[in-house]
């Protein structure tokens, strides 16, 4: 099983087999960014300043616009941008928590299992396979089951989930890797393991694997906002977006603000950090470099 | 049985709640039939009936759950008394009943005409299995320690039933508006029934729906409606929306205000204030430093605006109360007069007790609706008089290890959804650890009373000591809002108990 | 072929049968008392002790087991804890919705994402070549509970054309009613599964056309759709299936967050309900089906990839997925 | 190879082809020269000097993002802004190519019988057993062994020196009046090189057929060509005869190619007296 035909799901492989101006890449890549940092901007305001505070429930119940609630409040009375912002911090800490621990574990495993030969190899690879085929969300909810419903749970199940993909991704990079000559002379040169790991195979896939966590950062988003929405993520009052979307669900017609603003900038966060992914794809992903003329 | 006899217990209905926290919580509920006396309605009318609480299974002595007893309770299984919607006891198999002098033996007479579904006519044989399946020992019914005063069971005749008691227990007869009537020689009655109310089952799909057909042979008055179908909903958007495109024509209980807004302002539609008996408990564990101390307790509940906090969450619906008993239940008395809300006297009595800086806590909170909302509100509120709170936000399932079963906590929240629970305070092993040799004394003595008024004064007095004690803090009374389709009438306004009578339901062509 | 096949329906029985050890093991390490969902306030010990007991939860774990896995061998699924009903005939009804569900989103996903895939990927140089990958990126930008309020709110609740949710009783005994109630539903999944299958489509597409083979056709005369025709189409299809299956498969376990929304009684729903209760004998039993039609799914990928491709046939699970 | 109406100019006429990306780099810059009919000519330089580019233009085959302009006349046919149907008709018939990396040239999915068989099929409409056995026939053609078990092959299962045969034949089978070949023997051991290069060089003998040769290697080039144009980022600086260029390299970057090649032929003795 290694080199396959198919496309690893987790990395589009969009070989734009043509040089694609330079001027288009950098654009996707700083509309990417430009999104992201929007989100990231929020969120890093909310840590030192907030319209009101979180527990502050003294507007009035789904007020509109005003007085000082620049774009009203929920139906607790609490100001709907204070909720976005600190959404946005428990939006943008789910993402990188998540992929820091898949890529912890993902790169390990995935190397530990690079390295494995036959039937073991074989099996590792169904393993991880089978474990892909589980939605992100699912296996999410049995750790969370097993936890509790907190931030950290949710963090942690969706990077232990993601980590199956990552390590899946880097089991077959590195093989790629390991069968090129350079790797065999530096095995039969004598030079031990773990140099070689980070001279030369660690060196090889970074730039794909930086592009795959990227694309691993969004889904992170979207898995916990799809747990907060079953109640499995941060528990309230956190404010997480999909929290925030499940209580605004029954008010969605009276007041729609409240059932909309999380949802788009979850949109608009995901759509920043796929943009991002796309534009470092282009610009590291030695698989499109070397096709370039 | 003791002292706790007459409660029924179920915190939340029984199951711990079916959706991971989707925010459902249990209900509580009133009696009685609805609103409205309709001129002219559909007699073979389908009524459809939207509600969050899916029965496990049918059988209510094997953990059928809330649900079971919302859908079949009067409507297919009968007891020889009824609860009504307005919280009255009345006859319903029964006849006619005695007790004797010592308030020990009771003899219910049946009465006559009364078939089973099945076709087989009810005997005091099927009185006795009744009993006796709520007493068994794999018996999972909730009412199984309210009734285990009871001695012996005879039957003299077909139409009589003789039971002794091992001790008095005045609330007997209302405990046994909870136990079914089931045919003895029933079978499956986890997926089907046999019982003798003004409906039978016609399909149960799990997941989805349960409907009851009338039926032709009751005994009584026939169904008002041909068919009454239950439609299960786990999230309250979902069953608003039902309601709003007449996928559903009432919902038995709503769980939040949000959606009231747009029935009310739609005069396709009636939104009832009904009475329920759903209490928001802030329980302090009163073994616990520093709720060991009166004081404290106190502090602590004169700290929390409740008007407040129950505006925040239910909008303008809902009552304060001062203690665990509702407006429904006989031994009510307004006690919202007792450490009402009053800062300079929570800082007073914090100063008394020795905790002039304040102290800090951890608060175990349920994960679902409301109580997430009711801690960061109190958290704000205990906060100004020095104390901090740390939020520990569990699981259903967690709260009944942690809290229920080992008593390790400080202080929780929790809903306690049925009437007449004042009595728990008498029991001093329950998990809120409030002791009183007092206390258990009134309410061992009222349960033994002879006399209603006996027992009525009994319990007030249980009221008012456990309300000066701040044995827990009684946030609010939920409004029990039933929403229907102004074509409906007859529908139950309270929902007593999680019951909702659907025969009186009257739907207009 | 043949050999091939024995190997692989092997190698899937091991797993399955490896995956019901990990999963009960899994199950019982997971902290919580079954026993709590059949607890109410007031319930003695003794009531609790009984409970227990009628569920086997106080049995040892090696017993607990085996007792699992004879009824396993006799395709019984067991009995719920909560309900003491049967989890198979339960499961096999959740299946009744969330199959036809999948299926239907999956097809109409399929449907719109290959065509508009290869249009974004041809045309990405013109305006509607971009916009319409530009829309695939907010397809998988939008969390799908989202997309459902959002589908409710316009198209049961304004405009009145469809139920908001729920399934009705009488299920496909009632197919017009239980058609409209599904529509909703597997227009929200196949909306945002198409919008990332575009995306491989897409590049799947880029790759074909960048691809010296077909620039070779190209070269020796043969006219674009000729050359697509003849070498595009198998070549694209081989990542695509897949995506293809990894999709269907999570699509089908992953239902949970639309049966919420839309109020469906399906095998999501189910689960969700089972891992709330730690209704093990229905986690189980849902896990174990779910495995089942993974490995199914990926042994169909595996059959029609290495049909398709010649390079894959050496190999025992086909090294697409 | 029967002569079509030859019109009377070159066979391929460039002038000033000049290719250029969307964002404003040149690539190819000005070029022109000529191929008449038999004639063989090495376009010679190093990676990334424009040669590959400067064959794909010549078939309209520029990837997207790149146009040409000038003009290149292939057998009195405007390619340079012609319509595509006009250039599936050219293809093929006027000119044929054999692309440098055999395993990506051929279709992985499908058998080399039935790619062979397409071109072949085109141009002379045969079908069934005929046209299977004209597929053996172009495989014998190019001196493969096994025919028929070739003709059942997949890509992968065969060598890339068979693989470059197949891909020669596939060419071959069109009949073109000039064939294209990229750098068709770099991928391949150098052992097989030679025999490759030994086996172009006769099949078009054969056919009076003309060639462009595309290489980075003078060796290579100066065995099968006549003359020689020298390209260096997108120009050329220097042309004519092989013998002139290699043993009289006027541009200093020519004169360093030639010490390159010289070396290597040292080295490997792989030149054969022309």
């Amino acid at each position: 099983m290694t080199l396959p035909a198919a496309p690893l799901k987790e990395t589009e492989p969009s070989k734009e087999t043509t040089p694609v101006s330079r001027r288009r890449r950098s654009a996707t890549l700083l509309a990417g960014c430009s999104l992201t940092a929007l989100i990231a901007l929020l969120a890093l305001v909310s840590l030192v300043w907030l319209p009101f505070d979180t527990d502050d429930t003294s507007g009035g119940r789904l007020a509109g616009p005003g007085d000082g609630h620049l774009l009203g409040t929920d139906k607790l009375g609490r100001d709907l941008l204070t909720q976005l912002m600190t959404g946005a911090r428990i939006a943008v800490q789910a993402g990188l928590g998540s992929v820091a621990i898949a890529a912890l574990v993902g790169v390990t495993l995935g190397v530990l299992a690079a390295f494995a030969q036959g039937w073991l190899d074989d099996t590792l690879a169904a393993f991880l396979d089978i474990l892909i085929a589980f939605p992100t969300l699912l296996l999410a909810m049995l750790v969370v089951a097993a936890r509790s419903a907190t931030l950290g749970s949710a963090i942690l199940a969706i990077g232990l989930a993601q980590s199956a993909v990552v390590a899946r991704l880097v089991r077959i990079l590195v093989k790629r890797v390991l069968a090129r000559d350079y790797i065999t002379a530096a095995r039969t040169s004598g030079t031990s393991w773990p140099r070689t790991v980070a001279a030369h195979i660690l060196p090889n896939i970074w730039p794909t694997l930086v592009v795959n966590l990227a694309l691993q950062f969004g889904l992170a988003v979207l898995a916990e906002a799809g747990l907060s929405y079953l109640g499995l993520g941060a528990p309230p009052p956190n404010a997480s977006w999909g929290r925030m979307l499940q209580e605004a669900q029954a008010t969605f017609t009276t007041a729609p603000a409240g059932a909309l603003a999380p949802g788009i900038l979850l949109v608009v966060l995901v759509v920043g950090v796929n943009l991002v992914a796309d534009g470092l794809r282009d610009t590291l992903d030695p698989a499109t470099r070397r096709r370039r003329t | 049985m003791s002292k706790n006899s007459r409660t029924r217990a179920s915190l939340y209905g029984t199951a711990t709640v079916a959706t991971l926290a989707l925010g459902l919580t249990a209900c509580g509920g009133g009696s009685d039939g609805g609103s409205a006396s309709a001129g002219t309605w559909d007699k073979n009318a389908t009524v459809n009936i939207g509600s969050l609480y899916e029965p496990q299974n049918l059988d209510n002595t094997a953990g059928g759950g809330q649900g079971v007893t919302e859908a079949l309770n009067g409507n297919v299984y009968e007891g020889l008394f009824k609860l009504t919607d307005d919280g009255k006891v009345e006859k319903l198999l029964a006849q006619n009943h005695e007790v004797s002098k010592d308030g020990l033996t009771y003899t219910f007479t049946l009465r006559d005409g009364v078939k089973f579904h099945s076709g087989k006519e009810l005997t005091s044989a099927d009185v006795k299995y009744s009993l006796e399946k709520v007493l068994a020992k794999d018996s999972q019914s909730a009412r199984k320690s309210n009734l285990e005063v009871v001695k012996d069971i005879a039957t003299p005749d077909a139409k009589t039933v003789k039971v002794t008691l091992s001790k008095k227990s005045i609330s007997f007869v209302y405990n046994l508006s909870y136990v079914w009537i089931i045919n003895s020689e029933a079978e499956n009655l986890k997926t089907t029934e046999d019982g003798t109310g003004p409906y039978k089952l016609a399909k149960w799909t799990r997941g989805s729906a349960l409907s009851l057909d009338r039926f032709a042979g009751y005994w009584g008055d026939a169904a008002a409606n041909k068919k009454a179908v239950y439609h299960y909903y786990k999230d309250a958007s979902a069953l608003n929306n039902a309601l709003l495109t007449n996928a559903v024509d009432v919902v038995t209980s709503e769980q939040s205000p949000d959606a009231l807004e747009q029935f009310k302002s739609n005069k396709n539609y009636k939104v009832n204030d009904g009475d329920s008996t759903t209490k928001l408990l802030l329980a302090f564990n009163d073994k616990a430093k520093p709720f060991t101390d009166v004081k404290v307790r106190q502090a602590v509940s004169a700290a929390i605006d409740d008007k407040k906090l129950l505006e925040s969450v239910w909008g303008g619906y809902g009552k304060l109360i001062g203690s665990m008993v509702p407006p429904t239940d006989p031994w009510y008395e307004d006690l919202t007069d007792v450490n009402a809300y009053d800062v300079t006297k929570a800082k007073k009595l914090l100063d008394e007790a020795g905790y002039a800086k304040g102290f800090s806590f951890t608060l175990d909170t349920p994960n679902y609706d409301p109580h997430p909302t009711a801690a960061t509100f109190i958290k704000s509120q205990l906060a100004k008089v020095g104390i901090t709170v740390k939020i520990n936000t569990i699981t259903p399932d967690e709260w009944y290890t942690k809290v229920y079963k080992n008593r390790d906590f400080t202080a929780t929240l929790q809903e306690h959804v049925n009437d007449r629970d004042l009595v728990w305070y008498g029991n001093p092993d329950f998990y809120w650890g409030y002791d009183d040799k007092q206390v258990t004394q009134w309410v061992e003595q009222a349960e033994e009373a002879s006399t209603t008024e006996e027992q009525t004064e009994l319990l007030k007095k249980v009221n008012r000591k456990t309300a000066e004690d701040a044995a827990s803090d009684w946030l609010y009374l939920y409004p029990q809002i039933v929403v229907a389709s102004s074509k409906l009438s007859g529908y139950p306004l309270n929902g007593l108990n999680s019951q909702f009578y659907a025969y009186d339901i009257k739907k207009k062509g | 072929m043949g050999r091939y096949l024995l190997r692989r329906l092997a190698f899937l029985l091991v797993s399955l049968a490896l995956a019901s050890v990990v999963l009960f093991v899994l199950l019982r390490l997971l902290p919580g008392d079954p026993a709590n969902a059949l607890t109410s306030v007031g319930a003695s010990p003794e009531q609790i002790a009984a409970a227990r007991h009628s569920i086997g939860s106080d049995r040892p774990l090696p017993e607990q087991f085996t007792h699992w896995l004879g009824q396993l061998t006799s395709g019984d699924l067991g009995t719920s804890f909560v309900s003491s009903l049967p989890v198979g005939p339960e499961v096999t009804a959740r299946l009744n919705v969330t199959v036809p569900l999948t299926l239907a989103a999956f097809v109409l996903a399929v449907l719109v994402a290959v065509p508009v895939g290869f249009v974004a990927a041809y045309k990405r140089r013109t305006w509607y070549g971009a916009v319409l990958s530009g829309i695939s990126q907010l397809g998988i930008a939008v969390p799908v509970f989202w997309l459902g309020m959002i589908l409710i709110a316009v198209f049961a609740l304004n405009a009145g054309w469809l139920p908001s949710g729920g399934f009705p009783q009488d299920g496909w005994d009632a197919p017009a009613e239980a058609v409209r109630s599904l529509v909703l539903p597997v227009v929200t999944i196949a909306l945002v599964m198409g919008a990332s299958l575009i995306r491989y489509v897409r590049s799947a597409t880029l790759d074909v056309l960048g691809s010296d083979y077909l620039r070779t056709a190209r070269a020796l005369g043969a006219s674009f759709p000729r050359a697509m025709w003849r070498h595009g189409l198998r070549n694209a299809s081989v990542p695509v299936i897949s995506i293809l299956g990894i999709e269907l498969a999570s699509t089908l376990l992953g239902a949970v967050v639309v049966e919420s929304v839309y109020a469906l009684p399906g095998l999501g729903s189910l689960l969700a309900t089972g891992i709330a209760q730690h209704d093990y004998p229905v986690v189980q039993g849902v896990l174990f089906v779910s495995t089942l039609a993974v490995l199914l799914i990926g042994f169909a990928a595996d059959l029609v990839q290495r049909i398709i491709d010649p390079r894959l046939r050496g190999r025992l699970s086909g090294g697409a997925r | 190879m029967t002569p079509r109406d030859t019109p009377p100019g070159p066979l391929l006429d460039v002038r000033g082809l000049t290719v250029r990306t969307d964002d404003g780099r040149t690539l190819v810059d000005d070029l022109s020269f000529t191929v008449g009919g038999g004639e063989r000519l090495g376009l010679i330089g190093e990676s990334g000097s424009g040669k590959s580019l400067t064959t794909l233009a010549l078939l309209g085959l520029l990837p997207d993002g790149m146009t040409a302009t000038g003009s290149v006349e292939l057998a009195g046919t405007q390619i340079v802004g012609a319509p595509e149907k006009r250039l599936t008709a050219v293809r093929g018939r006027d000119a044929a190519v054999v692309f440098q990396e055999p395993l990506t040239a051929l279709d992985p999915l499908m058998r080399m019988g039935r790619q062979i068989a397409e071109p072949l099929a085109r141009r002379t409409g045969l079908k069934g057993r005929d046209l299977r056995t004209a597929v053996t026939d172009a495989l014998v053609r190019v001196r493969l062994p096994e025919p028929d078990r070739i003709a059942h092959a997949f890509p992968h299962e065969i060598s890339g020196g068979q693989r470059q045969r197949v891909a020669l034949a596939m060419a071959l089978a069109c009949e073109p009046s000039l064939l294209i070949a990229d750098e068709p023997t770099t991928a391949l051991d150098v052992s097989v090189q030679a025999e490759m290069l030994d086996l172009l060089d006769t099949l078009v003998r054969e056919r009076e057929m003309a060639v462009l040769f595309v290489s980075h290697d003078l060796a290579v080039v100066a065995k099968v060509t006549d003359r020689v144009l020298v390209l260096k980022d997108g120009r050329a600086v220097e042309e004519g005869p092989v013998l002139d260029v290699v043993t009289a390299p006027k541009a200093g970057y020519t004169r360093a190619l030639v010490a390159g090649a010289r070396k290597l032929e040292s080295a490997l003795d792989l030149r054969s007296p022309r």
